[in-house]
């Protein structure tokens, strides 16, 4: 994108050159009379990628309004690098979501790499030091060449981010379904731990103080890679390929350590790391939340490629790359801090008080415009929505059981399918232990990390089963932070909060727009019930490939607060003879399930029914029970239903079964996925103090065969050895690969 | 006893060294930055795992040549315990204080897990503690940890007890002979790509790797006692 | 039996971290003569000649899997095979 | 200014697990007129002639990091640098 002559200012307006990158002829119109004069290209530059949805949220910010985002806990919410929850005693948790779905189909292992950089970057903007990764991804299915390709490279470019940064990647989730075919999701979320004192804001206050640039030198990449973010993808996006990066791990962990060590000093007064619309939405960002200006010399930014200009130093998105504000005089002491770290520190320009972001390129002046018209007044739509018929035709359908002839083989069927089978195939590629804090570590409902010196643990879950928000986006969005939350309590833990990551098809169509509305809706009054504030997170949209949109995903990232080790529950049985209970009531609910997937190839039909109160007395009741000591596992009822939770619980316990007793039709009983249930397993001598406190219902027993038995009215109609079952379910993936 | 936990530019298992002596173990530790120019204060040296400078171009290539790793040759010719943990153990192999090469792993993906491994030499200063055979948990985490040597180095390994650790049952990276750990020829230089600081704590899984440091520290009172 | 000769190297706008860090390493080893590092990748593949010229054959399969080229080039040559 | 090309491959002695499996992938898609793959690695490094003979210099970063001759064998190329 290099252009050797850049367009006149005459140019861009006549020929409609703004089009080209992104603004439409109403918004040059909006940058036109904000001016007072014609935009030049650089200037156009600034304004297309501040305004693209990427960085704007143009067309989500009415959405997102509607979203709780205070609470007792909340230190810092949406709006910064990072939302931040307290934790007590002078610490807290921060913690943020975000996607790189365009660049990871076109350059997977790069655009997923660059991807976890990017997210790390968030969180040690705000002075945390970053303590855990996690990730949601969706995929086609696995009968394509193309999906597994881009699968083993994503998982790879994560891995080989985190595991070079030494940060351990801890949890996440993983489905595969035909929409996501040509559009694959990569969210990668972060969290860190902070001491309050040590809160950031990415600010740039205090006339005449210094405004440094840190990290790795700018080059040509990346150019357009929030605009590129807010397109659709199609046959030709090959083109727009000078927008992928390659990430530098090692780089970022002398960065991160770096910047760590900066906020003890209190010659930094502002903080922000260079991501989307790097070096443009860093200053501008900043001087916009401060209500100064501020004005940069680009001749002084480190350049890794010669004759860049204005435009693309401004618009380069490459990585690893921060941009602070010290106290004027004081650059020197920065300086040495940072090359303590191989790392350069560079003055660049300084702020002002006239509310403008100022550039200067070989003694000229080339972009002089007002920040908040950059940051603050993007424009913002709201965008007409229309109820998609297939939504009505799905709701008024009669939920029905899928036919089973053979409930074992069925269950054995299930265990196998990639969304259901283990990941491990993905997670022993991810060192989830480097600094040793990982009490449970991926395979459980949730992870947990100790935080050393205390005796707390943090929980940590990311969910979405897009499957019920295609059927029904409001359920759905609900059922998503619900999930969550059980994933939390099985750990033993208090949801704190959640951070999401909207990610949608074309929100210019109704009924996508529609999808957001109602989403938004449902998490929302999840989060309300569920006492799970948003603190942050990200919205991407456009994911849609030749004109065909992915399921509605908007992924909830969730941090638990666990008091006390002691409290750190698992999902598998521990000792013969404990009694399984099962706390929820089961109802015929099979819209969107892995049965119903597997039976007809498709799904369809109301999604589950979601009861919040319900939801909320459960999950109160178990995790009452856990903290009482009553609970040896625990683990919620998701994908799969009853069945494929009891196997799941079995396997990895070296030798343990089950035997459980049901009643109902048997489909419904084993794999029906009606919301907000629990299996549970407790020593037998708590037996009444148990049932005392959750109501649960005694279904079977922990036994010292490994065989799963489950009978219904009394007929055995699952009885195999647990091995059978286990060695299905932990080599599928593998299996599907090769 | 005192030891050193030698900090390269994107080490990251540094501090899981550091906090296994210190707080599990109860002995001193510090960290100490790769541009030291002097470890003569140390009784002991840990070379933490991570990625040294990236692990660009090979791991451990570029560590080798930092400042401080002609301190650590001078260490080992003192006959002070080395000890080398994943990428500590590529850094000593590319420094030429053990013998051999890492490849990638076999299947090319790096590996995270728990693994048992057999205590083939109980007969060291880092593995005092531990009786022969024994077959201890200890967590894995690498890509690169497919040893290789060449026939002549794997017999003279072999015949002189300097293989410490092997893989039980199924190799996990294709390590020749199932090598997970070895010595120098003193027997003072310990290279392995299990991480025994990983496990110190029964809350995170397994405290088996306590015993390589105990050991450790045995061996340093003993001499200490005999010389003083 | 044909030997291919395949150079994938990074584009020149990409970053190339391994190369950055080379190039600093042997600064430090006092190689001052050094101004610049790139590292790429180097195959060799050894084809049996088929109906389809090999030229034809080698291009589309750095295309399609021995390259990237979002961030990468490629370069090839093809030689007769010498058997030893 | 020098530009000198290093090609760096896994001795023949040692087993190359990344050509074997970029092997198989290329047998998967059809391409089955490729016997075999090795991967290795191809540097690029810019140097500004200095008192000593460049091969001299370039022979000795090979042996000291470049290469690990464990595994590794070397070779490398010497052309003066097309100024653009
Ligand atoms: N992409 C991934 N990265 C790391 N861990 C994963 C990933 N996908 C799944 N896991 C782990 O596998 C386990 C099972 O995941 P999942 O079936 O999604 O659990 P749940 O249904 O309880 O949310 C969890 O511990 C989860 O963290
Ligand atoms: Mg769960």
């Amino acid at each position: 994108m290099s252009l050797l002559l850049e367009p006149t200012a005459q140019n861009i307006k006549e020929e409609k050159l703004y089009r080209e990158v992104g603004l439409s002829d109403e918004e040059f119109g909006m940058v036109e009379s904000i001016l007072g004069r014609l935009p030049n290209w650089t200037e156009l530059g600034l304004f297309s990628v501040m305004w693209s949805e990427h960085c704007s949220y143009k067309n989500s910010k009415p959405l997102l309004k509607k979203f709780p985002v205070t609470g007792e806990r909340v230190l810092q919410g949406p709006g910064e690098g990072a939302g931040i929850v307290d934790i007590g005693d002078g610490q807290a948790v921060a913690f943020k979501i975000e996607s790189h779905n365009h660049p990871s189909a076109i350059e997977p292992y790069q655009g997923a790499a660059t991807g976890v950089g990017g997210i790390i970057r968030d969180v040690f903007s705000m002075g945390a030091r970053p303590i855990a990764i996690l990730n949601s991804l969706r995929f086609g299915e696995l009968d394509s060449a193309r999906v597994r390709y881009l699968f083993e490279e994503v998982v790879a470019g994560i891995a080989g981010y985190g595991n070079c940064i030494g940060i351990p990647t801890v949890g996440g989730e993983i489905q595969f379904d035909a929409s996501y075919d040509g559009n694959p999701l990569v969210n990668a979320m972060c969290v860190g731990l902070i001491d309050h004192k040590d809160i950031q804001k990415g600010q740039a206050k205090g006339v005449g103080n210094t405004v440094m640039y840190v990290g790795a030198k700018t080059g040509r990449d990346g150019i357009h890679g929030a605009t590129f973010a807010s397109e659709e993808l199609s046959d030709s996006s090959d083109e727009k390929r000078p927008a992928v990066q390659v990430g530098d791990p090692f780089m970022e962990k002398l960065l991160l350590e770096a910047c760590l060590e900066l906020i003890k000093s209190d010659a930094l007064i502002g903080i922000q790391d260079m991501g989307a619309a790097g070096l443009t939405s860093s200053s501008a960002e900043m001087a916009s939340k401060a209500g100064s200006g501020i004005e940069m010399n680009l001749d002084l930014v480190p350049q890794r490629e010669t004759g860049m200009t204005g435009y693309e130093m401004m618009l380069s998105e490459s990585q690893e790359r921060m941009l602070i504000v010290i106290e004027k005089g004081r650059e020197n002491e920065i300086q040495e801090l940072f090359h303590k770290y191989d790392l350069d520190a560079v003055a660049v320009g300084h702020v002002t008080d006239d509310q403008h972001l100022r550039l200067i390129h070989k003694g000229e002046t080339i972009a002089d415009v007002p920040v908040d018209a950059l940051a603050e007044d993007a424009p913002v739509y709201h965008k007409p929505s229309t109820e998609p018929a297939y939504f009505r035709e799905f709701k008024q359908m009669n939920n029905e059981e899928p036919e089973v002839e053979n409930l074992e083989e069925t269950l054995l069927a299930l265990l196998k399918q990639p969304t259901i089978a283990s990941k491990e195939w993905v997670y022993n590629q991810y060192d989830y232990q480097v600094r040793t804090n990982t009490v449970v570590t991926p395979g459980s409902d949730a992870a947990v990390l100790r935080i050393r010196g205390t005796e707390k643990a943090l929980a940590m879950t990311t969910d979405c089963n897009s499957r019920y928000l295609y059927l029904d986006p409001e359920t759905g969005g609900k059922i998503a932070v619900a999930e969550a939350a059980r994933n939390i309590v099985c750990s033993g833990g208090v949801p704190l909060a959640i951070t999401d990551c909207l990610n949608f098809g074309n929100p210019e169509k109704p009924e996508i727009f529609w999808q957001m509305e109602k989403s938004v809706d449902g998490m929302s009054e999840a989060c309300n019930v569920l006492n799970a504030p948003v603190i942050g997170g990200n919205v991407s949209l456009y994911n849609e490939t030749n004109g065909t949109a992915v399921y509605p995903t908007p992924v909830v990232g969730m941090v638990g607060l666990i008091e006390n080790t002691k409290h750190i529950t698992t999902q598998h049985f521990k000792d013969a003879g404990d009694l399984i209970y099962l706390i929820g009531d089961t109802e015929t609910e099979f819209g969107g399930s892995e049965l119903q997937k597997y039976v007809h190839g498709r799904i369809f039909g109301p999604s589950p029914a979601l009861d919040l109160e319900k939801e909320k007395n459960h999950q109160a009741n178990l995790l009452a029970a856990i903290h009482q000591g009553l609970v040896k596992s625990a683990h919620d009822l998701a994908e799969g239903g009853l069945a494929v939770a009891l196997a799941e619980s079995t396997f990895g316990t070296n030798g343990l079964g089950a035997e459980v007793d049901t009643e109902d039709s048997a489909v419904t009983a084993l794999f029906s996925e009606t919301q907000s249930r629990f299996i549970v397993s407790i020593d037998p001598q708590h037996k009444e103090a148990f049932e005392a406190v959750t109501g649960g219902k005694h279904i079977g027993q922990v036994t010292a065969q490994a065989a799963l038995m489950i009978r219904n009215k009394g007929q055995l109609v699952v009885n195999r050895p647990v091995k059978d079952f286990e060695d299905s379910w932990r080599g599928a993936i593998a299996c599907l690969l090769n | 006893m005192k030891f050193a936990v030698i900090v390269f530019p994107g080490s990251n298992c540094d501090i899981d060294m550091f906090h296994a002596i210190k707080d599990e173990l109860g002995e001193e530790a510090e960290y100490v930055w790769h541009d030291a120019e002097d470890l003569s204060g140390y009784d002991g040296i840990l070379l933490p795992g991570g990625f040294s400078y990236g692990d660009y171009l090979r791991s451990g290539s570029i560590a080798r040549f930092s400042n401080v790793m002609k301190e650590v040759v001078k260490a080992a010719e003192e006959g002070k315990p080395v000890l080398g943990v994943c990428n500590g153990f590529q850094i000593l192999l590319e420094a030429g204080l053990l013998p051999g090469a890492m490849l990638r792993n076999k299947e090319l993906k790096f590996m995270c897990r728990t693994v048992g491994l057999v205590v083939e030499n109980p007969n060291t200063m880092f593995t005092s503690a531990y009786s022969e055979n024994q077959v201890i948990q200890i967590p894995i985490a690498h890509g690169e940890g497919n040893y290789y040597c060449d026939d002549a180095v794997y017999n003279e390994l072999k015949e002189n007890g300097r293989i410490v650790f092997t893989y039980e049952g199924l190799n996990p990276n294709g390590s020749l002979g199932n090598i997970a750990g070895i010595t120098n020829a003193k027997g003072n230089v310990l290279g392995m790509m299990p991480h025994p600081e990983r496990a110190v704590d029964a809350l995170l899984g397994s405290a088996d790797g306590l015993s390589l440091f105990q050991s450790i520290v045995k061996h340093w009172r003993d001499s200490n006692v005999i010389t003083a | 039996m044909m030997k291919v000769k395949i150079h994938v190297t990074l584009r020149e706008s990409v970053l190339d971290p391994q190369g950055t860090a080379v190039k600093s390493s042997l600064h430090a080893m006092n190689y001052h003569e050094v101004q610049d590092v790139r590292i790429g990748k180097y195959l060799e593949v050894m084809i049996e000649p088929s109906d389809r010229p090999v030229e034809e054959v080698v291009k589309e399969m750095c295309e399609k899997l021995l390259a990237n080229t979002v961030i990468e080039d490629y370069e090839y040559e093809v030689e007769e095979a010498v058997t030893r």
